[in-house]
């Protein structure tokens, strides 16, 4: 392996890496604009230049590689390669471009919604004068929408056409792309060819200024008041790797995480905007007890106890509905009370993308089916079917939440049980049939883990402040089961649940939230 | 080289202090005759010199537009955390697209300190000479963007407390009341 | 004279037998010393009375000494109290026995 | 002086010079014949040992390029002829292209053959609509007479040209952005390395090279790399094309050996300056190259390594001539122009700064100068094109050349006619 | 009549500030009730027609020494004293009878000698500050002398035990 | 945004056969881009946005790929000109021998400034960059014709030519 | 005694009761007014004319106030201090002569409550009496600094009595009496007789222990606010606090009496035989009397808005080291004089 000297310090690093990751990946600062990892090398934002001892050019480092050389030409009779970035001549250079970059940036980061996660403000404030020579007027453009999400505000560009590479290689659509050329150049959209298609969110999180910016958070709050949450997506089940940006008990916005083997770095529109759906919805805060034909609120303990009272009543002919929204410790835990008769509703699917860059769309809308089957035994294929057979009356059930539209099939089945216990978050079709319906968290205010199709253990983390009187589902769970079956297994956080778990279903042992940390664990490969 | 400084040394007279304490006396007393500086406050209205602290205003432009663009500087930059800004798309064309949808600014947790004039890119955000601003709750003493709007407004052309605006003196209490 | 010199006598005598009871029984040296006071100003008293009765000075003159002396012992004897209580921080006379072993 | 006999201008003057068959009566594509008898490697050895060098502008080793082309590769090769001559003051090509197409095809075979090469480009500037068409007759008359397409000559070699036009942009003389924009993307300047002769054309080992440096190739063959040698100085030898332009009595294009006095050129082969006005600024090399003044000019050898000494460059050999009357400002206001015009837009230095030095030229002009204006276009045209320091090889900054192209000139106009900047600075500071 | 009337209350507040003086636990309220007891002292005096010394009781008395006493139990911030001690009965009660002995013998002494309650007649003289003075410098100066030596001694015994630990 | 329903005027090259002869000549479908908007824009006058549609369906790509293309180069013009361009070289040696008279000659004649087209749109005046006729200069480009070391005198009987 | 002789004597006392509050009122206001004068303000202008209702208004408050008695105070003793203060300083009066005396009645009244042949004494004996106030207001407080401010204040006290009253003996020594009376006869005739020509340094030393004893500036070091929040009266509020104020003010009043009785010839009017002149001299010697008063009463005020607080220490110097010495010495002075002039 190559042995590269980068300010003196000595990496050794594999042949064919560049020089920028090199730094990167030890800790030193390298800025650039127009790189990304996922993008084609284009070393225009000439940012990351650093001088490499026996050139005489000062080099992107973005493009430099590191590669073995000859011994005779090793320098210091060692290291292939010698680099510095941050001597004069280098600081000096990222002033330089730093200055001609701002020439015709506005100075409104007061008003730029990326002001604070701004790679331009961070490198000017970093390596930039802090005075401008520029004395003439600054180029001025009027914004404009490129798609229906995205509106470009060309006076903020730096032309690093990290955008135009994302719509060329990644999603393959070719949107957008450059219009005229020097001074005049900037970033358009044909007028009949939008910026439109699912990953156009992407481009406002790729890039480095705040130019191309999301109509989804413009103008919404400033960075800096945002809690920052890594989390995954949980609207199909690929799990994209997200940051769930809130403040106090709102969502503001959802950004992809990296995550190589999961969703590289980006992630869909579906996702990115999907929180939007759980903003008005009819959220149960207590838990409710029918009566008649509405509902009353109740306390906890009436809430189980008249659960538990009428599972009892027929405790033979009750069936649990697992739920692929939900996560697998709430699964396992209603698995563990109906083991007899267990099963889930028809799926929820869309179109399935797979867009060229690999990156893909699920066509399976729920985020843990592979985790619901996992971790729940006897799951039956046919619901519908074994309720008739086995003559249930009783359905303990974890909705799916807002998503699910019952077909009139299902909620004529429903309709016939003698007793329908509900966990959800929010009045749907489902708990609106309910007896009793208990309130669990919203899907961006669990915790827990959930399996994507590829069998990919990720941590889902709570995003939001639990509200009133819910609980978590999985306490909810625990309560009834411990009340039903006279238990006192009393799981005081959900990393018990998990090891119970993982004695039951051999994929699953070991498995803490500590080992599936922020880039999920993989369970593939083991014998399911 | 140090200097050497030789300690005064008192004189019979000023170790007797009899004269000193007579000249204290004399001073005072001609102070006894001299004009007296009060101001009686609610009648009179004492005027705050340049750069005095006292009721934000938000500024406009003289065609009207909010100058503020919610760019939550001044928040970040308050010590006392008093200024909580609600930002959107502004209603105005050209350039800063962006404004205070809500600007408000709990005056009882304020010190006062003018961090937020500092911070503000804009010289949106500025300290009047206002002092006298009071009411009987703490939710009146929140002011909010159409109360700091209405304090610019009393106070863009001509200080506050001059002879001309004494009469609106009670209109404060009202633009805050919001 | 208003009153016969026995009653003057008498509450001299009421006066000092108070002290002597306060100088018996309390143990505070404080208390004990105001006891004293008492006692020297039935001894007053009755001096006073005695001048009135024989229209004469001299009584006086020996109740002038005897404030005299009562000042110049309260000073002593406070003074010993503080030193006593700095040194023990008591002044619980039944505590100060240090020389009595 | 005038011993000295054109080489490939020989026989421009005469009538019906572009034909096939004029070509021929002059013992046009012998050299093809004796190349095609001969091993590809020694047709490249045999350049190499001429020491030709690149017509274009960089001036690089023809057979040292060539000799980069990966000899294992499984990819095609391909030879692309620049003809994309838009420098400033260079019109030397077009001129070939007029008067001499077949030495230049003959050329171009020769490359072709000697790399590998079986479908060739001519990149021909889109403006040139003219020799374009002329172009297409003569690979027309060509492919008649067998001496391109399959088996030429009888050989067993093939070879397809191509002419492709461009579309108005001076960096698809860049050799990377040529190549971009032969494939049909907007001429962007690829980022290095990769290297053309590796990764060129399509992802394969390419070859550009300059009209007259392929035009030079058939006189090579005919008659040795060391006739070749022996004209001009060692390191850069050969006939060569100066294209005389701007304040001259008969400007033209001149065909000399390297290493020519510069001051000959002017006065004697251009007529030197209309109306007797004293000369007072020259760009030995293209608008790209340092100027130099009147003093400087007057000595100077017009050959690579004496033009690098002076702190300019041969260039293109695109000799531009400014008499006494030019106002330098202005002219550097015009090259800035030229360049901000022609930025790709790509990095950002060239980008950004280009335009700002029209901007600050521009409010010179109209006479808004500022103290400091001068130090700073200094500096602008440094960060664009890196410092100029010739000894210890310049600095660029950029993915091309091109913002060295913007840096030298302006740089040299306001080093070496401060005074002439000064003038539209506030007075005081002058006096200062 | 009514003189001898205050007489007698006074002498009763007298009696029952000593009392309380003697009897009370905290040291500050037996300080002012010796205030109070010096107080009706100084009445009886002035009814004595002793003003002299009347004033001087209060000056000195309730003034100086008082005040010292206050000072010192403030200074050793004294409070509650718990209780009253557990005496020693025998001691306790042959003290009170030697006490009550020496009450009754005088009491006998003055009744039983001649029955009779003395009363001055004539005009006290004695009690302005002349003949006080002139008996001080006069007929008693040796012992003025010797007092006002005691109480130099006095001063600089004080001054040295405060001063230092002993 | 579809085109607001309008039905898209299609472009379609009025000669296949130089077409076909373009593509074959380059080894990939898109590198013919240039060749095939040098032949629309003859054929056009301009690079419509139908033009752009049909090559891009041509080469196989995205309209927007060669869109991009299109913008980079001075020589497509996005939007119709006059009959006529008349391209008045600025650059420095054309410059010198009085370039900018010819601009203002033809500013004054048929009072359009520089990037106008006349009333009657007959000339297009353009200003641009060198032309690469140093050496005969001042040069004007006439539509696709060099017209080289004119005087006012030479422009004149020039531009009387295409009135 | 008869019905008239103590009708007199009661109609005295309440005269010279009600003056010396009303006195307080005035002193009050005028402190607050010329305090603000000094200072360039201008003082309570709001209640009555000129402001001169305000210490009504303050009595008024101090009375609608809540009256607190914090918990942990010795409640008693709590309760009695101010009076204790309040008293002595009221009493004091009595003996003071504020004009010659009229004829009423038949009977020739002097203008004084009593008329005691040991009055200097008398005037010692309660002015030591007023420590115990203070004292012990500090002392039930339970307060640090309550207590704090008692101790400093008794020490400060009992220090400057004592050149107080050596001061006076030089004056006793001169008028050969302790009566007040025969002081101001003493004093009768021309301006050199007042004894403020005849004993300036007993005068100096009798100023600066009257301003120690009534606790003013610059020896209000009891109620030091920088140092000791109120000093004794910090735990006091409404009318008890309000006494505290009274009886400072009141002892003023009387401070100032007796400086003018003892140097500045009391109600005396130099060169002006007030018997002579029937009521009206009466009236005359009344007037100067107040006239007299009052200048020390503004001194009073006037000191106080002028001089910096004395350090501790630095008060105990002045008092044991600088001013004891001096009045002893000068009652040898005088002594001394009086010796050789009854010598011859």
């Amino acid at each position: 392996m190559p042995l590269l000297k980068i300010d003196g310090k000595e990496i050794e690093i594999k042949s064919g890496t560049t020089v920028l990751q090199a730094a990167e990946a030890n800790g030193i600062e390298i800025p650039y604009y127009c790189y990304h990892p996922a993008l084609e090398i284009v070393g225009s934002c000439r940012m990351c230049l650093v001088q490499v001892e026996g050139m005489p050019k000062l080099q992107v480092s973005c493009n430099t590689f590191v590669s073995d050389v000859s011994s005779d030409r090793k320098v210091d009779g060692k290291y292939d390669m010698v680099v510095h970035t941050q001597n004069d001549l280098v600081v000096q250079e990222r002033k330089n471009i730093l200055e001609f970059l701002l020439l015709n940036h506005p100075l409104d980061c007061s008003v730029c919604d990326q002001a604070g996660e701004c790679y331009l403000q961070d490198y000017s404030f970093k390596f930039g004068n802090a005075h401008s020579r520029f004395d003439e007027n600054k180029r001025v453009r009027p914004n404009e929408f490129l798609g229906s999400q995205i509106v470009i505000n060309h006076n903020r560009c730096i032309m690093c056409s990290q955008c135009v590479r994302f719509t060329q290689e990644i999603s393959g659509t070719s949107e957008l792309f450059v219009e005229a050329r020097g001074y005049n150049s900037k970033i358009a959209v044909l007028e009949d060819n939008p910026l439109d298609n699912l990953l156009a969110g992407n481009v406002a999180d790729i890039c480095p200024v705040g130019a191309l910016l999301s109509t989804d958070y413009i103008h919404k709050n400033r960075i800096w008041n945002l809690k920052k949450q890594p989390s995954v997506c949980q609207d199909c089940s690929v799990g994209c790797n997200v940051d769930v940006f809130s403040q106090t008990d709102q969502i503001l916005r959802l950004t992809a995480r990296e995550n190589l083997d999961v969703n590289g770095y980006f992630m869909c529109d579906i996702g990115r905007y999907g929180f939007h759906r759980y903003e008005e919805i009819d959220r149960v805060l207590q838990p409710m007890v029918r009566k008649g034909d509405s509902f009353v609120s109740a306390d906890w303990e009436t809430a189980i106890q008249k659960t538990i009272d009428l599972i009892k009543k027929n405790k033979s002919n009750t069936a649990g509905i697992v739920s692929p929204f939900h996560t697998n410790e709430s699964n396992f835990l209603l698995g563990q009370i109906f083991k007899d008769v267990l099963g889930s509703l028809p799926p929820i699917t869309g179109e399935e993308i797979t867009y060229p860059s690999g990156f893909r769309i699920s066509a399976d809308r729920s985020p843990n089916t592979r985790g619901m089957n996992d971790i729940c035994e006897g799951i039956v294929e046919d619901l519908a079917s074994k309720i008739k057979t086995q003559d249930i009356r009783t359905l303990f059930i974890l909705d799916d939440g807002v998503d699910r539209k019952l077909d009139d099939k299902w909620k004529k089945i429903i309709g016939k049980m003698d007793s329908v216990i509900v966990l959800s978050y929010a009045m749907t079709d489902l708990a609106k049939l309910a007896h009793v319906v208990l309130p669990g968290h919203a899907p961006l205010e669990r915790e827990g883990t959930i399996t994507n199709d590829k069998g990919r253990i990720q941590w889902l983390r709570p995003s939001l402040p639990v509200k009133v009187e819910s609980k978590p589902d999985w306490e909810i769970l625990m309560l009834v089961r411990n009340a039903l079956d006279k238990k006192t297994e009393h799981f005081v956080e959900l990393g018990e649940v998990m090891k119970k778990m993982g004695e039951k279903f051999e994929n699953y042992a070991g498995i803490t939230f500590f080992k599936v940390g922020n880039q999920g664990y993989s369970i593939n490969g083991k014998s399911s | 080289m140090a200097t050497i400084v030789k300690s005064y040394e008192p004189t019979f007279w000023d170790k007797l202090y009899l004269p000193a304490l007579m000249r204290g006396l004399i001073v005072t007393f001609r102070h006894f005759f001299r004009k007296n500086v009060t101001i009686q406050y609610p009648d009179q209205k004492h005027i705050p010199p340049e750069g005095y602290r006292g009721l934000h205003r938000l500024n406009k432009y003289p065609e009207g537009r909010i100058k503020c663009v919610a760019c939550e500087m001044c928040s970040a930059a308050c010590p006392a955390d008093c200024i909580h800004i609600i930002p959107g798309p502004s209603p105005w064309d050209g350039g800063k697209e962006r404004y205070p949808v809500r600007f408000d600014i709990d005056l009882l947790r304020c010190i006062f300190c003018g961090f937020c004039e500092m911070a503000c890119p804009e010289e949106a955000i500025e300290l009047t000479e206002i002092y006298d601003f009071s009411d009987y709750t703490r939710d009146d003493l929140v002011i909010d963007k159409e109360g700091l709007l209405e304090v610019y407004d009393l106070t863009k052309d001509q200080n506050y407390y001059t002879k001309k605006n004494l009469s609106k003196a009670s209109s404060v209490n009202t633009s805050i009341d919001t | 004279m208003i009153v016969p010199l026995e009653h003057v006598v008498v509450l001299s005598l009421i006066i000092f037998s108070i002290g002597v009871l306060g100088v018996l029984f309390r143990r505070n040296a404080i208390t004990i010393f105001m006891s004293i006071e008492l006692m020297l100003n039935a001894v007053n008293l009755a001096l006073v009375g005695f001048s009135r009765y024989y229209n004469s000075v001299d009584g006086q003159v020996f109740v002038f000494l005897v404030m005299t002396l009562a000042a110049a012992e309260v000073a002593v004897g406070l003074a010993i109290i503080i030193a006593l209580y700095r040194n023990r921080q008591t002044v619980n006379i039944d505590e100060i026995n240090l020389m009595k072993n | 002086m005038n011993t000295f006999k054109p080489v490939l201008t020989e026989h421009i003057d005469q009538k019906d010079c572009h034909t096939l068959s004029f070509y021929k009566s002059i013992g046009g594509y012998t050299a093809l014949e004796k190349v095609l008898t001969m091993n590809p490697d020694h047709v490249t050895q045999e350049v190499k040992d001429s020491n030709l060098r690149g017509r274009g502008g960089a001036g690089f080793s023809t057979g040292m390029k060539w000799g980069f082309i990966p000899k294992d590769s499984n990819k095609p090769k391909y030879l692309i002829n620049n003809a994309d001559e838009s420098e400033p003051g260079t019109f030397k090509d077009r001129l070939l292209m007029n008067k001499a197409p077949h030495q230049m095809l003959e050329g171009m075979i020769i490359a072709a053959y000697a790399i590998g090469c079986h479908t060739s480009f001519i990149y021909i500037r889109g403006e040139f609509y003219q020799e374009y068409k002329l172009l297409e007759q003569t690979i027309a008359e060509a492919y008649d007479n067998n001496i391109l397409g399959q088996n030429i000559l009888g050989s067993n070699y093939s070879l397809d040209v191509v002419i492709h036009r461009g579309a108005g942009a001076y960096i698809c003389g860049e050799e990377t952005g040529l190549l971009e924009s032969l494939e049909g993307k907007r001429g962007w300047p690829r980022i290095k390395p990769p290297f053309p002769a590796i990764e060129g054309y399509l992802q394969s080992p390419t070859i550009v090279n300059n009209v007259e440096t392929l035009s030079c190739l058939p006189h090579i063959i005919n008659r040795g790399a060391s006739w070749f040698k022996s004209i001009g100085p060692e390191k850069g030898p050969g006939p060569r094309l100066f294209c005389i332009s701007g304040s001259v009595n008969n400007p033209g294009v001149f065909e000399e050996p390297m290493g020519v006095s510069l001051k000959d050129l002017i006065f004697d082969r251009a007529g030197g300056i209309p109306d007797d006005k004293q000369l007072k600024a020259v760009f030995p090399g293209g608008s790209s190259s340092a100027i130099l003044t009147a003093n400087e000019a007057m000595d100077v050898m017009m050959d690579f390594e004496e033009l690098v000494e002076k702190g300019s460059m041969l260039g293109s050999a695109g000799i531009i001539v400014m008499d006494e009357t030019v106002n330098m400002v202005q002219a550097c206001l015009n090259i800035a122009r030229f360049y901000a015009h022609e930025s790709c837009g790509q990095c950002t230095p060239c980008r950004e700064g280009t335009s700002w030095l029209v901007m600050m030229l521009t409010r010179l002009i109209n006479g808004g100068g500022k103290p400091g204006d001068i130090d700073m276009l200094f500096e602008i045209a440094d960060n664009i094109g890196g410092l100029i320091d010739f000894s210890k090889g310049s600095f660029g900054k950029t993915i091309c050349p091109f913002g060295e192209a913007v840096a030298w000139p302006v740089r040299s106009f306001v080093e070496k006619f401060k005074g002439e900047f000064m003038e539209y600075l506030p007075q005081e500071k002058v006096v200062a | 009549m009514s003189l001898s009337l205050l007489f007698y209350c006074v002498a009763a507040i007298t009696i029952g500030s000593a009392v309380f003086v003697v009897l009370n636990r905290n040291a500050v309220y037996s300080a002012i009730a010796l205030v109070l007891c010096f107080f009706s002292l100084a009445v009886i005096y002035l009814l004595l027609e002793a003003y002299v010394i009347a004033v001087l009781e209060i000056f000195i008395y309730a003034g100086a020494i008082m005040v010292l006493f206050l000072f010192v139990i403030m200074l050793l911030n004294l409070g509650k004293e718990d209780a009253l001690p557990n005496l020693n009965y025998l001691q306790r009660a042959t003290s009170l009878l030697l006490v009550l002995l020496f009450f009754v013998g005088i009491f006998i002494v003055m009744i039983g000698d001649q029955g009779l309650l003395h009363q001055p007649t004539e005009q006290f003289l004695a009690g302005g500050i002349y003949p006080l003075g002139e008996a001080l410098f006069s007929k008693y100066l040796l012992p003025f002398e010797i007092a006002s030596l005691l109480l130099l001694v006095a001063l600089i015994g004080t001054v040295y035990l405060a001063k230092r630990k002993v | 945004m579809k085109s607001n329903g309008k039905p898209k005027p299609r472009f379609t090259f009025e000669d296949p056969e130089r077409v076909e002869q373009i593509f074959s000549q380059y080894p990939d479908k898109k590198s013919a881009t240039l060749p095939l908007l040098h032949l629309a824009q003859s054929q056009e006058g301009y690079i419509s946005n139908s033009v752009i549609d049909s090559i891009a369906e041509l080469v196989d790509c995205h309209p927007a790929v060669v869109m991009d293309c299109v913008s980079f180069y001075t020589m497509f013009y996005t939007k119709p000109h006059g009959r006529n361009i008349i391209q008045i070289c600025q650059t420095l040696s054309c410059s010198l021998n009085g370039a900018d008279e010819l601009v203002d000659h033809v500013t004054d004649k048929y009072k359009i400034k520089p990037g106008e087209t006349t009333a009657d749109d007959q000339f297009t005046l353009m200003k641009v960059e060198c032309l690469g006729s140093c050496g005969t200069a001042p040069v004007v480009q006439m539509n696709k014709e060099y017209h080289e070391s004119l005087t006012k005198q030479k422009f004149d009987e020039l531009l009387a030519e295409f009135e | 005694m008869d019905l008239l002789g103590f009708t007199i004597i009661l109609v005295k006392v309440l005269v010279v009761f009600a003056a010396t509050m009303l006195g307080v009122l005035v002193m009050i206001y005028a402190e607050r007014r010329v305090s603000a004068f000094m200072q360039d303000r201008v003082g309570p202008n709001r209640v009555g004319p000129k402001g001169v209702l305000q210490p009504i208004a303050d009595g008024i408050k101090f009375l609608m106030k809540e009256d607190l008695v914090p918990e942990k105070v010795d409640k008693p003793i709590f309760i009695l201090a101010p009076a204790i203060l309040l008293i002595p300083a009221l009493m004091t009066f009595a003996v003071i002569p504020f004009g010659s005396s009229i004829n009423l009645f038949g009977r020739e009244i002097a203008l004084q409550v009593a008329d005691v042949n040991v009055g200097v004494l008398y005037i010692l004996a309660l002015t030591s009496i007023s420590v115990y106030g203070i004292v012990l207001a500090g002392w039930s407080s339970n307060n640090k600094y309550s207590l704090l401010g008692g101790l400093r204040s008794s020490a400060q006290l009992i220090s400057y009595e004592l050149a107080m009253g050596l001061a006076v003996v030089s004056i006793i020594l001169l008028a050969g009496s302790l009566r007040l009376n025969d002081i101001i006869t003493d004093q009768q005739g021309s301006f050199f007789s007042w004894n403020i020509f005849r004993q300036p340094l007993a005068f100096l030393i009798f100023l600066i222990a009257v301003y120690a004893e009534t606790n003013r500036l610059p020896f209000d070091l009891s109620e030091a606010e920088q140092e000791l929040v109120g000093g004794y009266h910090t735990e006091y509020s409404s009318m008890k606090f309000a006494m505290f104020f009274m009886a400072e003010y009141a002892n003023m009043i009387t401070a100032a009496a007796l400086t003018v009785t003892l140097f500045f010839g009391g109600w005396d009017v130099p060169l002006l035989d007030e018997g002579s002149l029937g009521l009206f001299g009466t009236l005359l010697s009344v007037l100067s009397f107040l006239l007299k008063m009052a200048f020390f009463l503004f001194l009073f005020i006037w000191v106080r808005w002028t001089f910096p607080r004395f350090r501790y220490d630095q008060l105990m110097r002045l008092g044991w080291k600088v001013m004891l010495p001096l009045a002893l010495f000068n009652i040898f002075l005088t002594a001394g004089y009086l010796t050789l002039k009854a010598l011859g």
